[in-house]
């Protein structure tokens, strides 16, 4: 049988690989967006199996309102990025150093 | 292995290199495809971890919304792709340490050891008139009615704020409108504006004149 | 309310009204108004004063001893205003009252002209309101039945005092005298509200009836201030003392009086010889049933009035101004009075307040009306032989002086004598010091004072007076002199037998049956006013003050190089008395300077550089430059904040390791 | 003892719904704006009169208490209600606020309708100060005060105004933040935020202390005391004159408030063991800073410095209890501290709120506040030499001045309690006369010292009402403080006696 442990791991490798993703990608602002949701992806897998494991709907209720505020966020965010685009015509994350102190 | 572990394993591993795919490939478009498959797959775990709906909505929304979001946003986007994975084999060895450290150190926090069969036992299996969406649904509708409006509420704001950054707002020169109602109130002075001038009279013409009166 | 109780009433507050009415529609009514309207309540006051003279004084009325409101209660302490009415301060209230009528009469002629203010300004109104005003002050002051109202009339006497002496507000000098009498004075409220405190700590009331009457109960009581006990009877007295040596310009707190000079002459009279600065003594005697329980304190004050009246007589030697010789002699008599309070012969001490009063005004007065003919010069060298020119103040600054040095048969006389009398009889520690002092005081009053006459009088017109036309004083200004100088002369023969007999102030001051020197003058020396008068004769004071006469005659009249080359001969000692024994330069340096040097230190070493600069502008700064180091970690690259986040994680999964 | 109507909410939300309308409908239409505010203060004192007459003077009570339930879920009440204690300030806060807006008539030229509503909505906020019965309501417009206050001296202060503010927000916010934590904690202790519950919890010895501490350091800090007095002179040095008077006539009252509210009656055992710390900082403000107060050549600054002079008698009056109780052995002479200090506030409130209004007159004309720019001002303005001199002689504490009221009863007292406190504290005689008065005869006397100051024109109408009723003010109360006092009675016997009540 599949081990909760199976799940808290699978949810482990999503979320490390999304880290790397931000961590690696130097160039390309939208791979890091894609990386955010990959991260929320990992997190909800962390939900819904404890919540199928403890028995109790309410985790994979947090999921559900995980995926609405990730929907939301992802919409603002390419919003973000196409003014960014129209701004600099590049959306280069190394460039993007506006919040240096 | 039984059935469930073999289709488990298949599901998360398929995932888990599509998630790797994406975030070496060099396309961002081909990431966007990469994301939909590890998605996809992801929700096939979701599925046997017994949440239906949720894995449905994952592939309904994820992949059949915000995913083309994605895919729509890096085809308008004029992106120089040349430049796009440069240093990247020059931080790939870092990044790869760092990442197995800490899934080690995951693995030693989550790994069976702690969470394995033998410490969390099987879960509660279900009937088959075991509906996961009215499961969900009802405190989802009673309990967290609040939240849910206010998640509504949050939607529509994105909506509304997504429109408004994007929106752009044309100039005279980026654009030719029409004003009908300035055109229908337009006025015969509005067009036309008659200027008085003074009679202009060559002076010499006059001075000959004189002259020929004179010499009349 | 008995009729009494409004009588008192209305005497009080009549010259507050004209006050009010002189101060705030000065404009309105104009000059005459003013005058008219606050002379008139004045005039009110002095009659009903002198009714109550009748009544308590010559008809022994029972004190009476009421209430007119209740200004506070707290803690079961009640805080009144109300009159205390009893020989002594019936008394007080006739002299006041009658000089102060005197004086505003007086200031009719005085305050016509000014060379500080342009006719339309209305500094004439203003002057009646305040010497109205202080009318109104005095009387509460002398007519207080509590601690608390006396200390109001107290700060509001200085506060009128504050506001003549700086009545020619443009001259700097003015001023600054003004500001110095202030806080000289405040030096002694100082003393004077912790003595106040400490009879409320232990007697717990306000009242002076109720605090004699707790007196026996408190007698031993003792007060720690933290270098072992110390009677308490003896702190609360030596601290209001305190108070008394501020208002009556006792040493070493006389600074402010001679300077005091700067305001115009009517109330140099009226304030600073004949009233205010008397408050001391007043008090003094007011509260003898305390001050009979301290030997110390007795003693103490002995001293400070003795050794005031010698070296303040002194220094009235040097002056040239003619106001400072008067105000160098006021310090001088006020020494005397207060070296009687030392000796428990308050009644011979408050005789001299009465007939000082009146001689003393008297001669400020007509030292005014020779500022007046002189066109407002004050210094005496540029006077002499005025006495042609101004018969009327001549005869009267004569009488006043006569009565200053303690001519037989003035007034002076009889009060001087018996201080002396008093100090020679009491077995007071330091009483024979005390003596000695005043003795030769008494030649040193004659020499300055006569000193003073002879130079304005006798003394060869100067070049001033010879170019000038110098003439007598209007009405106004004579009419009050005449006036004055009855008292000055008449007003001992008939006082001298009740006061050593002590029936005279019987109802109001008490005094230790061992203590009681005037009593005993009374019993064994005197035998009527007369018979003093002829024994005087054969006194040595009196034949002290007849060679103090002689010298100042001889020195300035008949051999005017001598005092030229006294003072050649002694320079030092001149430089002395010319710098007032230099209390003044040590207080400039001490505690004017000190003070600022010490709040300088304060403010910029203390608050601007140790709390502003580094305890709050050094906490922001900590922070600025915290901040400038800090923000080095926001590189502004996203993947900077992915490293930390993964390594964010890592410390967390190690601790959940742990 | 009620009124036709919620007298206390209505003192709090008139002004400040009047002072939202004047912000609105007063935008470009500054006359519009000054006569409704003025029109607003007017009607809110006249309103808030009948504390004075409906008042039960026989109770230590709480009077015309107003309770609603606010935050139910953690027991947050609107809770409102005036003892003898809070309704003397509740009353100069509206009686000033009527001078504060006339003053600002013809001055204020820029954004008047924000400076108005500023100015009633901080009205609104203090009087709900004064009279919050619930902790979490007190400490709302304890910090809500400082939003108004900040903008005040902000946009219309002057050239330092930016650190002057920046520097006051952050004194005194940092000092309620310790207060909150308090309160939090007794929260946590009764359930419940009112203060009268606070007022009768027991509380170990350690958590009074460290509430006491806190407690000292929110109100220190907005009396001010010494060593956290620093921001006070450069506030009131940059605020515009309104702002000066309202700081100083009712917001230190707010600290001093602060003590008998919370301090002595929440931890009175720790008020005892740490008596001396107040009466030690007291003393250093009544001394050491009337001597730095000699030496300052800002008119301003200089009032400011003997504003915290001054302050230190209220403080030292409200804590020399206990050392009367033990030098002595009785309670005698408690109260008259206690109401001395309580007296104390109230005339500084018309003393210091004058002689900051008498410089504002003169920093109209000249627009300087040195005093050497000035000298001779009596020669050209007599009217308002009578009133600067007479509030001058209120400062110093002369009798028949409400300064002297105050400054007499305290010094009484804390003689009681050691001499040597006695002897300090009527040091001020002397040195508050020195500053007060060489102030005085630098700016108000001697010769016209320039051609400035001789085009210099005396007080206006408006000016001369606004002076007048100060003056009536301060006379009054000096000549007879026996009403004011009569109010008081009853609540300080019951703070007194509260204060010895030990909670151990």
């Amino acid at each position: 049988m599949i081990a909760l442990s199976d799940y808290l791991l699978f949810g482990a490798v999503l979320f490390m690989i999304s880290l790397a993703g931000i961590f690696l990608n130097r160039k390309n602002l939208i791979i890091i967006l894609m990386c955010i949701e990959l991260l929320l992806l990992a997190v909800n897998t962390n939900l819904v199996a404890f919540s199928h494991y403890l028995n109790d709907v309410q985790g994979e209720i947090f999921v559900f309102f995980i995926l609405t505020v990730a929907a939301a966020e992802a919409a603002i965010g390419l919003a973000i990025l196409v003014l960014v685009f129209r701004h600099r015509k590049h959306i280069t994350v190394d460039d993007l150093d506006q919040l240096k102190g | 292995m039984s059935f469930e572990q073999l289709v488990f394993y298949a599901f998360a591993g398929i995932s888990s290199l599509a998630a790797l795919m994406m975030i070496t490939v060099r396309n961002p478009v081909k990431a966007a495809l990469w994301l939909v498959l590890t998605f996809i797959s992801a929700a096939g775990v979701w599925l046997l971890a017994e949440s239906e709906f949720l894995g449905l909505v994952l592939i309904l929304v994820y992949v059949g919304a915000v995913m083309v979001l994605f895919l729509f946003v890096v085809m308008m986007l004029d992106i120089n792709l040349a430049e796009m994975k440069e240093g990247f084999a020059q931080y790939a060895p870092v990044g790869a340490l760092v990442a197995l450290v800490v899934f080690g150190l995951i693995y030693l926090v989550v790994g069976p050891e702690h969470f394995g069969l033998d410490k969390t036992g099987l879960p509660v299996t279900h009937g088959p008139d075991y509906s996961n969406t009215k499961e969900i649904a009802v405190p989802l509708y009673t309990q967290h009615a609040y939240a849910f409006v206010l998640a509504a509420v949050l939607l529509l704001v994105g909506i509304v704020a997504a429109i408004a950054l994007t929106l752009r707002r044309r100039g005279p020169r980026d654009a030719l409108y029409q004003d009908i109602d300035a055109q229908v109130r337009v006025r015969a002075e509005d067009r036309l504006t008659m200027v008085k001038m003074a009679p202009e009279v060559e002076p010499d013409v006059s001075s000959k004149n004189e002259e020929e009166e004179g010499a009349k | 309310m008995s009729t009494l109780h409004t009588i008192l009433t209305v005497l009080l507050v009549a010259p507050l009204i004209g006050s009010i009415i002189a101060g705030l529609f000065g404009r309105q009514i104009g000059r005459k108004g003013a005058h008219s309207v606050t002379i008139a309540a004045v005039a009110l006051s002095t009659v009903l004063a002198a009714w109550v003279f009748a009544l308590f004084v010559i008809q022994g009325h029972e004190p009476y001893n009421a209430s007119l409101y209740t200004w506070m209660i707290s803690d079961g302490i009640k805080f009144e205003i109300g009159y205390l009415i009893d020989s002594l301060s019936a008394t007080m209230m006739l002299v006041v009252t009658f000089v102060s009528l005197m004086v505003h009469i007086y200031t009719i002629g005085y305050m016509d002209h000014d060379a500080d203010y342009p006719p339309e300004n209305p500094y004439y109104q203003r002057f009646f309101s305040y010497i109205s005003l202080f009318t109104f002050s005095m009387l509460s002051l002398v007519m207080a039945n509590n601690f608390l109202q006396l200390f109001f009339g107290w700060e509001a006497v200085g506060l009128v005092s504050y506001l003549l002496i700086g009545f020619y507000m443009k001259r700097e000098s003015a001023i600054q005298a003004n500001l110095k009498a202030f806080l000289v004075n405040r030096v002694g409220d100082f003393g004077f509200v912790l003595g106040i405190a400490i009879v409320v700590m232990y007697f717990g009331t306000l009242d002076y009836q109720t605090f004699f009457n707790g007196l026996d109960a408190h007698k031993d009581d003792v007060i720690d201030f933290g270098w072992g006990p110390v009677s308490m009877i003896t702190a609360a007295t030596l601290l209001l003392f305190v108070g008394a040596m501020g208002k009556s310009a006792q040493m070493p707190l006389h600074v402010w009086l001679p300077e005091s000079m700067e305001g115009p002459t009517p109330i140099s009279a009226l304030i600073h010889a004949a009233t205010m600065v008397t408050a001391g003594i007043f008090m003094v005697a007011r509260l003898s049933p305390a001050y009979e329980l301290s030997e110390v304190a007795l003693s103490v004050v002995l001293l400070v009035g003795a050794i005031t009246a010698f070296m303040m007589g002194l220094l009235g030697i040097v002056q040239n101004d003619i106001k400072r010789v008067v105000a160098y002699s006021t310090l001088s008599q006020l020494g005397y009075m207060t070296a009687a309070l030392g000796v428990s012969a308050y009644a011979a001490g408050m005789f001299h307040v009465i007939t000082h009063a009146f001689f003393k005004a008297l001669l400020f007065l007509a030292a005014g009306s020779v500022i007046i003919a002189m066109h407002h010069d004050q210094d005496i060298r540029n006077m002499g032989g005025l006495k042609k020119y101004m018969p009327i103040t001549y005869w009267t600054m004569l009488i006043g002086s006569l009565a200053l040095i303690g001519f037989p048969g003035f007034s002076g006389f009889f009060s001087k004598d018996s201080i002396i009398m008093a100090t020679e009889a009491s077995e007071q520690f330091g009483a024979g010091f005390a003596h000695l002092l005043l003795v030769a005081g008494v030649f040193v009053t004659a020499f300055y004072t006569f000193r003073m006459f002879f130079l304005v009088f006798h003394a060869p017109e100067s070049e001033y007076v010879r170019t000038h036309d110098i003439h007598e004083s209007p009405k106004v200004v004579t009419v009050p002199l005449i006036l004055l100088s009855i008292p000055a002369v008449l007003v001992g023969w008939p006082m001298i037998g009740p006061i050593l007999s002590g029936s005279y102030f019987a109802d109001s001051i008490f005094v230790l049956p061992e203590h009681d020197v005037l009593r005993e003058i009374y019993e064994h020396h005197f035998h009527g006013a007369l018979n003093m008068v002829i024994h005087g004769l054969f006194t040595l004071p009196v034949w002290l003050s007849f060679a103090g006469v002689a010298l100042a005659w001889y020195m300035y009249i008949k051999n005017p190089a001598l005092p030229a080359r006294v003072q050649q001969a002694c320079p030092v000692c001149y430089r002395i008395l010319e710098n007032g024994y230099g209390f003044d330069r040590f207080n400039e340096i001490v505690f004017v300077n000190g003070s600022r040097k010490l709040g300088e230190f304060f403010w910029k070493v203390i608050d601007q550089t140790i709390i502003d600069g580094w305890m709050v502008n050094g906490t922001a700064n900590l922070v600025a430059v915290a901040a400038r180091n800090w923000r080095q970690l926001q590189t502004g690259y996203l993947y900077h904040y992915a490293f930390v986040m993964i390594f964010g994680t890592l410390i967390l999964l190690l601790w959940a390791l742990w | 003892m009620t009124v036709g109507y919620p007298i206390l909410s209505t003192l709090i939300w008139l002004p400040i719904i009047a002072g939202v309308i004047v912000l609105f409908a007063g935008r470009n239409n500054p006359r519009l704006a000054k006569w409704l505010s003025l029109a607003t203060v007017i009607v809110t004192f006249l309103l808030s009169l009948p504390l004075w007459f409906a008042f039960d003077r026989t109770t230590a009570a709480m009077q015309f208490v107003e309770k609603l339930d606010w935050i139910p879920a953690y027991n947050i009440q609107y809770f409102l209600g005036v003892d003898g204690l809070s309704m003397p300030l509740v009353l100069l806060t509206t009686f000033t606020q009527v001078l504060v807006i006339a003053s600002a008539w013809e001055v204020i030229k820029e954004r008047v309708e924000q400076y108005m509503g500023a100015f009633l909505i901080m009205q609104g906020l203090m009087t709900g100060v004064f009279v919050a019965l619930d902790a979490v309501l007190f400490y709302v417009f304890w910090e809500a005060l400082l939003i108004p206050m900040f903008i005040v001296i902000g946009k219309w202060g002057g050239p330092r105004r930016v650190y002057a503010t920046i520097k006051f927000f952050l004194y005194t916010f940092f000092g309620s933040v310790f207060m909150l934590v308090s309160f939090l904690y007794m929260y946590y202790q009764s359930g419940s935020f009112s203060i009268l519950d606070f007022h009768t919890l027991p509380l170990g010895m350690t958590a009074q202390i460290l509430i006491f501490l806190a407690f000292l350091i929110a109100f220190a800090v907005k009396i001010p005391m010494f060593p956290v007095h620093t921001w006070l002179p450069d506030a009131h040095v940059e605020a515009p004159t309104a702002g000066s008077v309202v700081l100083a006539a009712i917001m230190l009252k707010m600290g001093g408030y602060g003590f008998v509210r919370f301090s002595l009656p929440i931890t009175p055992d720790a008020s005892m063991q740490l008596d001396w710390l107040v009466i030690v900082l007291s003393l250093i403000a009544i001394v050491y800073i009337g001597f730095v107060a000699l030496v300052q050549h800002d008119m301003k600054k200089l009032v400011a410095y003997s504003s915290i002079s001054h302050m230190g008698f209220v403080t030292l009056g409200m804590f020399v209890l206990y050392d009367i109780l033990q030098n002595t052995g009785t309670l005698q002479g408690a109260q008259l501290g206690m109401e001395g200090a309580m007296v104390q506030m109230i005339s500084h409130g018309f003393i210091s709120g004058a002689m900051f209004l008498a410089i504002g007159v003169l920093y109209d004309r000249l627009h300087t506040r040195e005093i050497s720019a000035y000298g001779g001002v009596v020669n050209v303005m007599p009217w308002f030499g009578f009133f600067a001199v007479l509030f001058a002689m209120g400062n110093v504490g002369l009798p028949g001045t409400s300064g002297f009221v105050g400054e007499f009863m305290v010094i009484l007292s804390s003689f009681k309690a050691n001499p040597w406190y006695g002897i300090l504290a009527a040091f001020t005689l002397i040195i508050g006369a020195a500053y007060t008065l060489w102030m005085v005869k630098r700016v108000i006397f001697g010769d016209i010292r320039n051609e400035a100051v001789a085009k210099m024109e005396d007080l206006n109408k408006r000016e001369f009402a606004i002076m007048t009723a100060l003056a009536v003010a301060v006379i009054a109360l000096g000549v007879y403080p026996y009403p004011l006092m009569d109010v008081m009675h009853a609540s300080v016997e019951h703070l007194i006696q509260q204060a010895f009540t030990s909670k151990l």
